[in-house]
């Protein structure tokens, strides 16, 4: 569309036409009124893009500040391009989390592909050289063939960008469950590292500095790629295919060189990537967190095609581009710096100090309005909270224990679920060690890289159970953040901070918005209780599939510090005759869990009770013991409860088995997925050490030397299997369930 | 000893060389840029692995462009060792230095790892260190590891035992007669797709690559005592 | 036996990274008259079958499997038969 | 503007996996027909100067960059001048 026939100020009222920008009639009028006069096309489309619920969190912003956000060591919380935590040295990790899912359900690779470059830039933008990437991923349970070609397309997308930017994927998680059937969610995480005095910010401040567009030309790509972020997505009428915004991680490295080079130069103001709505959002954000105004000419803007219009150009979203702010006299420096990288550099408008977002174009003002407006001044929702009538429906049930006859074929069967079987078929596609500092590879419990020059470490991983979630969402909120504490516990780190991604449905129905509240009511204080504050994350609402809403799924990326690298522990058995401890009992906990889907098609009940008082402690006494260097492996229980969690230990590379018994009802024993539990192997000189040390530790058994799993019951033996036979079922599962057909 | 690492736009594992030759073996290293020329002052040049120029067209192909190939051909000839690990061996085939082309992996994917690779050549400068059909597993990350070479070009690396290593393990992704590293008819310039400068550390990866550059060391020092 | 070449490209707004560093290397290499470069595929088919048939089949081969219809486009060219 | 097709197939000795993972996946969608698949790649340049200069300077980038003799054959056509 041409400047020539874009609708004038009296056309898009008449015509509403700022509904089919996914602005609400009351949301046109605040921006009239804001503006005190009837905004163009272009304005129009500034305002429906800055005030989506993807860039202005008008609906979640309220529940968002029960989060815990405030820490010792919490440099940057919320708010920037991601949060920043103290690690000691001078050194500080910066993370952060993205969805992406709305174009990986259109185009998979390159949806999937961008999340990860655009999440990167996050990092860098803060002055922090990514060190290692994570992800987290759901997808329908691949036996329809749309899941699976998502589902690998995703993966080969992820792998793509991060093999090509050279940045190790060392973490991440996956669920299949057909909630998720062609609304997959792809979440990607960034880790970086700096040293304080490199932080960064998005700031635009001191009149008559320079604004500099660096990186990619600007193309009709993604073009309210925000507000369609925000929309369920119905997928492919021909002819109506959006246009992708595909990814160049080539370019970005060499942007991400560029920008790591520039964050040392005291030229420097502010820079911001220009991730959802492009350079309406990194140039309105910028002015507005800083109180000043900006001033660009779009003429000098690099554009990729001919005739593009102020409101594409703004609206664009093609990917790496960063917008900077330089002190006046100091840009041709800048723009050396960026082209000794190859990178095309640009001043483009300068910081003036009335607060306005200002735009020329061919020479006239295109568009003018206050930077608060957009960035500050979106509508706040309290939107309606219901409790969906299934909870109390679920909260009622009476607890009971799927029915199984054949406790071993059932062991394998579980194996054999995509979301307990190996992942390998995913994580031997990501370069997991580039740069040299991997220290645990994906396959333990998280992934662990170390800080060079120190002897410390960091641990990183993703998780969700949204299961959970969705029969509690209080319940399995605080399950999410404590299963993540647990994950970097077994691989010895203390948890420092978390970001996350609050992918749910449409926030307008009321029973997912209550999910959401209650959710984040459950996150934040399991976040208060195990001392990681939420320093950065992401929501995305309106995950469905034909108005049906996928799970809640609120996935939790946490951190952690590894003091001392002679702590890292793994998953897998290291010696015969090491003794087996579980930590904490099993109980009656189905609802939700891998058996019950499995043996049932669905879920029910209630999901399982977690005392966070008892979970902290616990992880404190397993957290000293590895410390203390008592434990020779360590794992959480987690899907497909203690049976599960057994198998995985014997499936090292040691070619290590086990012989335990345990007690109780036998399905409860091996398949509860009861919370706060942990398996762990000991040397036999360290037993008395470790019971001392971990309260609620019971032995169970011995790791053996033989090729055998034996578990027995009160009345004899419940499974006896080969290593050899149960590690072959585990391991080819996923790679078995793409060869399927249909 | 001085090593040059090669560094082309978008080499991401540049800085994985440099911390084993650097920090780990304790020689002396520098990065040198794609658009310099020059590495006489070098007594061996390093191409790291990484996608240079994105992987573009083909897995190091854009680097022809670069203004350093000359130097680059120029500091092979003159017979000091040049050894390119991943990428590094896509380059060295793409202008020429050594033999063949990559193709996409048989299963078609990315691949990365641990492999296993046999040792069949100690005769060379890279070498040494190792036994003859000693085993290492050393890590590896690749979409085009598929080396291929023409039946002519294999028989010719035979007689003149120039494959230096083989995959031991079956996961050649599809590589001709197995070959994981060969070298040029001088012997001075090592392709390689597995990745020693990974297995350096305990702690990382192992420490089979250890002897690969303890071997380029003390050749050189055996050749060069009298500037000692 | 009929061949058939496919010609997919990548759709006009979609951005082509690989072109873009290909032509950047051209220039570098000298080659300043090169404007633009673009990277596609090319499927070269052959098919048993006949030849009334084969038009429809390959285009609904390329729109279920061969082509991405959200970043590419498609032409193809249904050629000789293969001589042996 | 001259518009080049540069047109690059793997060499008929050199097996392509690709291609073969392309035939099963069609044969296995019900396309029995397809004998062989082989994919390559498709270069489209678009190009200033001299008619008379084009096919040699062509020649020379496909020989110097765009195409690896080990493994690809080519062949190219100089189109149209692009109409815009
Ligand atoms: N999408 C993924 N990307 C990278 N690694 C993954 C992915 N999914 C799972 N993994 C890795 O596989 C291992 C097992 O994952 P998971 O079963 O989720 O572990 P846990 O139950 O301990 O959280 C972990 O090391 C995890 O990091
Ligand atoms: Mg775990």
């Amino acid at each position: 569309m041409s400047a020539m026939h874009e609708p004038n100020a009296q056309q898009i009222i008449d015509e509403k036409l700022y509904r089919q920008m996914g602005m609400t009639d009351e949301e046109f009028d605040r921006a009239v009124n804001m503006l005190g006069r009837h905004p163009n096309y272009t304005e129009t489309g500034l305002f429906s893009a800055m005030w989506s619920e993807h860039c202005s969190y008008k609906s979640s912003k309220p529940v968002l500040r029960k989060f815990p956000t405030e820490g010792a060591r919490v440099l940057q919380g919320p708010g920037e391009g991601a949060g920043i935590v103290d690690i000691g040295d001078n050194q500080a990790v910066v993370f952060k989390m993205e969805s992406h899912n709305s174009p990986s359900a259109i185009e998979p690779f390159i949806g999937a592909a961008t999340g990860a470059g655009g999440v990167l830039r996050d990092v860098f933008s803060m002055g922090a050289r990514p060190v290692a990437l994570v992800n987290s991923l759901r997808f329908g349970d691949l036996t329809d063939a749309r899941d699976r070609y998502l589902f690998e397309e995703a993966v080969a997308g992820i792998a793509s960008y991060g093999n090509t930017i050279g940045i190790p994927t060392v973490a991440g998680e996956v669920q299949f469950d057909n909630c998720y059937s062609k609304r997959p969610l792809v979440n990607a995480m960034a880790v970086g590292l700096l040293n304080h005095e490199d932080i960064q910010k998005g700031i635009a401040s001191g009149v008559g500095n320079s604004i500099i567009y660096a990186g990619a030309t600007t193309g009709r790509d993604g073009i309210h790629g925000a507000t369609m972020s925000s929309a369920e997505v119905s997928v492919e009428k021909e002819g109506e295919l959006p246009v992708m915004q595909a990814g160049d991680p080539f370019l970005e490295k060499l942007l991400m060189e560029a920008c790591l080079e520039l964050v040392k130069s005291d030229a420097l103001i502010g820079i911001q990537d220009m991730g959802a709505a492009g350079l309406t959002s990194s140039a309105a954000e910028m002015a507005s967190k800083a109180g000043y105004g900006v001033e660009m000419n779009l003429n000098l803007v690099p554009q990729r095609e001919e005739g593009m219009t102020a409101y594409e150009m703004m609206l664009s979203e093609s990917q790496e581009r960063m917008l900077i702010v330089v002190k006046k006299g100091r840009e041709q420096e800048v723009i050396d710096l960026f082209s000794s990288y190859t990178i095309n550099a640009v001043v483009v408008g300068r910081v003036t100090d009335d607060k306005m977002l200002r735009l020329l174009h061919k020479g006239e003002v295109v568009a003018e309005v206050s930077a608060d407006a957009l960035a500050e001044d979106s509508p706040v929702y309290d939107k309606k909270s219901e409790e969906p009538a299934y909870f109390k429906e679920f909260q009622a049930a009476e607890m009971t224990e799927p029915v199984v006859d054949d406790l071993h074929a059932t062991l394998k069967e579980l194996l054999q679920r995509p979301t307990i079987a190996s992942k390998e078929w995913i994580y031997n596609q990501f370069d997991t060690q580039a740069r040299s500092n991997t220290v645990i590879a994906p396959g333990s419990s998280a992934g662990v890289i170390r800080v060079s020059g120190t002897t410390k470490g960091l641990a990183m991983t993703a998780d969700c159970n949204s299961r959970f979630v969705y029969l509690d969402p209080e319940t399995g909120g605080k399950i999410a953040v404590a299963e993540a504490a647990r994950n970097l516990i077994c691989s010895g780190a203390e948890p420092i901070a978390v970001t996350d991604c609050l992918n749910f449905g449409s926030a307008d129905k009321p029973e997912v918005f209550w999910q959401f509240e209650k959710s984040a009511e459950g996150i934040s204080e399991a976040c208060l209780k195990l001392n990681a504050p939420v320093i950065s994350g992401n929501v995305s609402l309106s995950n469905e599939v034909d108005g049906v809403p996928v799970y809640p799924t609120p996935t939790i990326g946490m951190v952690g510090i590894v003091h001392d690298l002679s702590h890292v522990t793994t998953t897998e058995f290291k010696n015969a005759g090491d003794v087996l401890y579980v930590i904490g009992e099993a109980s009656l906990d189905f609802g939700g869990s891998e058996l019950q889907q499995m043996t049932e098609g669905k879920i029910s009940g209630r999901a399982p009770v977690i005392d966070l008082d008892v979970e902290a402690v616990r992880q404190k006494e397993l957290l000293t013991a590895i410390q203390t260097g008592i434990v020779q492996s360590a794992t959480d229980l987690s899907e497909g409860g203690l049976a599960v969690a057994l198998c995985e230990k014997a499936f090292g590379a040691k070619g290590l088995g086990a012989g335990v018994t345990v007690s109780g009802s036998p399905v409860t024993a091996l398949f509860s997925e009861t919370q706060s539990r942990f398996l762990v192997s000991v040397k036999e000189g360290d037993a008395e050490a470790f019971e001392k040390t971990v309260t609620d530790a019971i032995k169970i058994g011995v790791v053996t030397e033989s090729d055998s799993i034996v578990i027995n019951g009160d009345e004899g033996t419940l499974i006896d299997g080969t290593v050899t036979e149960l590690h072959a079922a585990w391991k080819g599962a996923i790679q078995c369930l793409l060869n399927s057909e249909g | 000893m001085k090593f040059a690492i090669l560094v082309f736009p978008g080499a991401g594992c540049d800085v994985d060389l440099f911390h084993a030759v650097k920090n780990v073996l304790g020689y002396e290293a520098e990065y040198v840029w794609h658009t310099e020329s020059g590495l006489e002052r070098f007594d061996a040049v390093l191409i790291p692995t990484g996608a240079t120029y994105g992987d573009y067209l083909r897995p190091g192909a854009l680097a022809k462009s670069s203004q350093i190939i000359d130097s680059l051909k120029a500091f092979a000839n003159s017979g000091k060792p040049v050894l390119g690990v991943g990428n590094g061996f896509q380059i060295l085939a793409e202008i020429g230095l050594l033999p063949g082309a990559f193709l996409r992996n048989k299963g078609l994917k990315f691949r990365s790892g641990n492999t296993k690779i046999v040792v069949d050549n100690t005769n060379t400068q890279f070498t040494a260190d190792y036994q003859k059909g000693q085993e290492l597993t050393i890590p590896f990350a690749h979409e085009f590891g598929n080396y291929y070479v023409d039946e002519d070009t294999v028989a010719e690396l035979k007689q003149t035992d120039r494959i230096v290593f083989t995959y031991a393990d079956g996961n050649s992704d599809g590589s001709t007669a197995s070959i994981a590293g060969v070298v040029n008819e001088q012997g001075n310039v090592l392709g390689m797709m597995p990745l020693p400068e990974r297995a350096v550390e305990e702690i990382i990866g192992g420490t089979d690559g250890l002897p690969l550059f303890n071997s380029i060391l003390k050749n050189w020092s055996e050749n060069n005592v009298c500037h000692a | 036996m009929t061949k058939v070449n496919v010609h997919v490209t990548l759709r006009e707004s979609v951005v082509d990274p690989q072109g873009i560093a290909t032509k950047e290397a051209l220039q570098t290499m000298g080659y300043n008259e090169v404007e633009n470069v673009r990277i596609g595929k090319l499927i070269e088919l052959e098919l048993t079958g006949s030849a009334s048939e084969i038009d429809a089949r390959v285009k609904e081969m390329c729109d279920k499997l061969l082509v991405n219809k959200v970043i590419e486009d498609y032409r193809y060219e249904i050629g000789e038969v293969a001589g042996k």
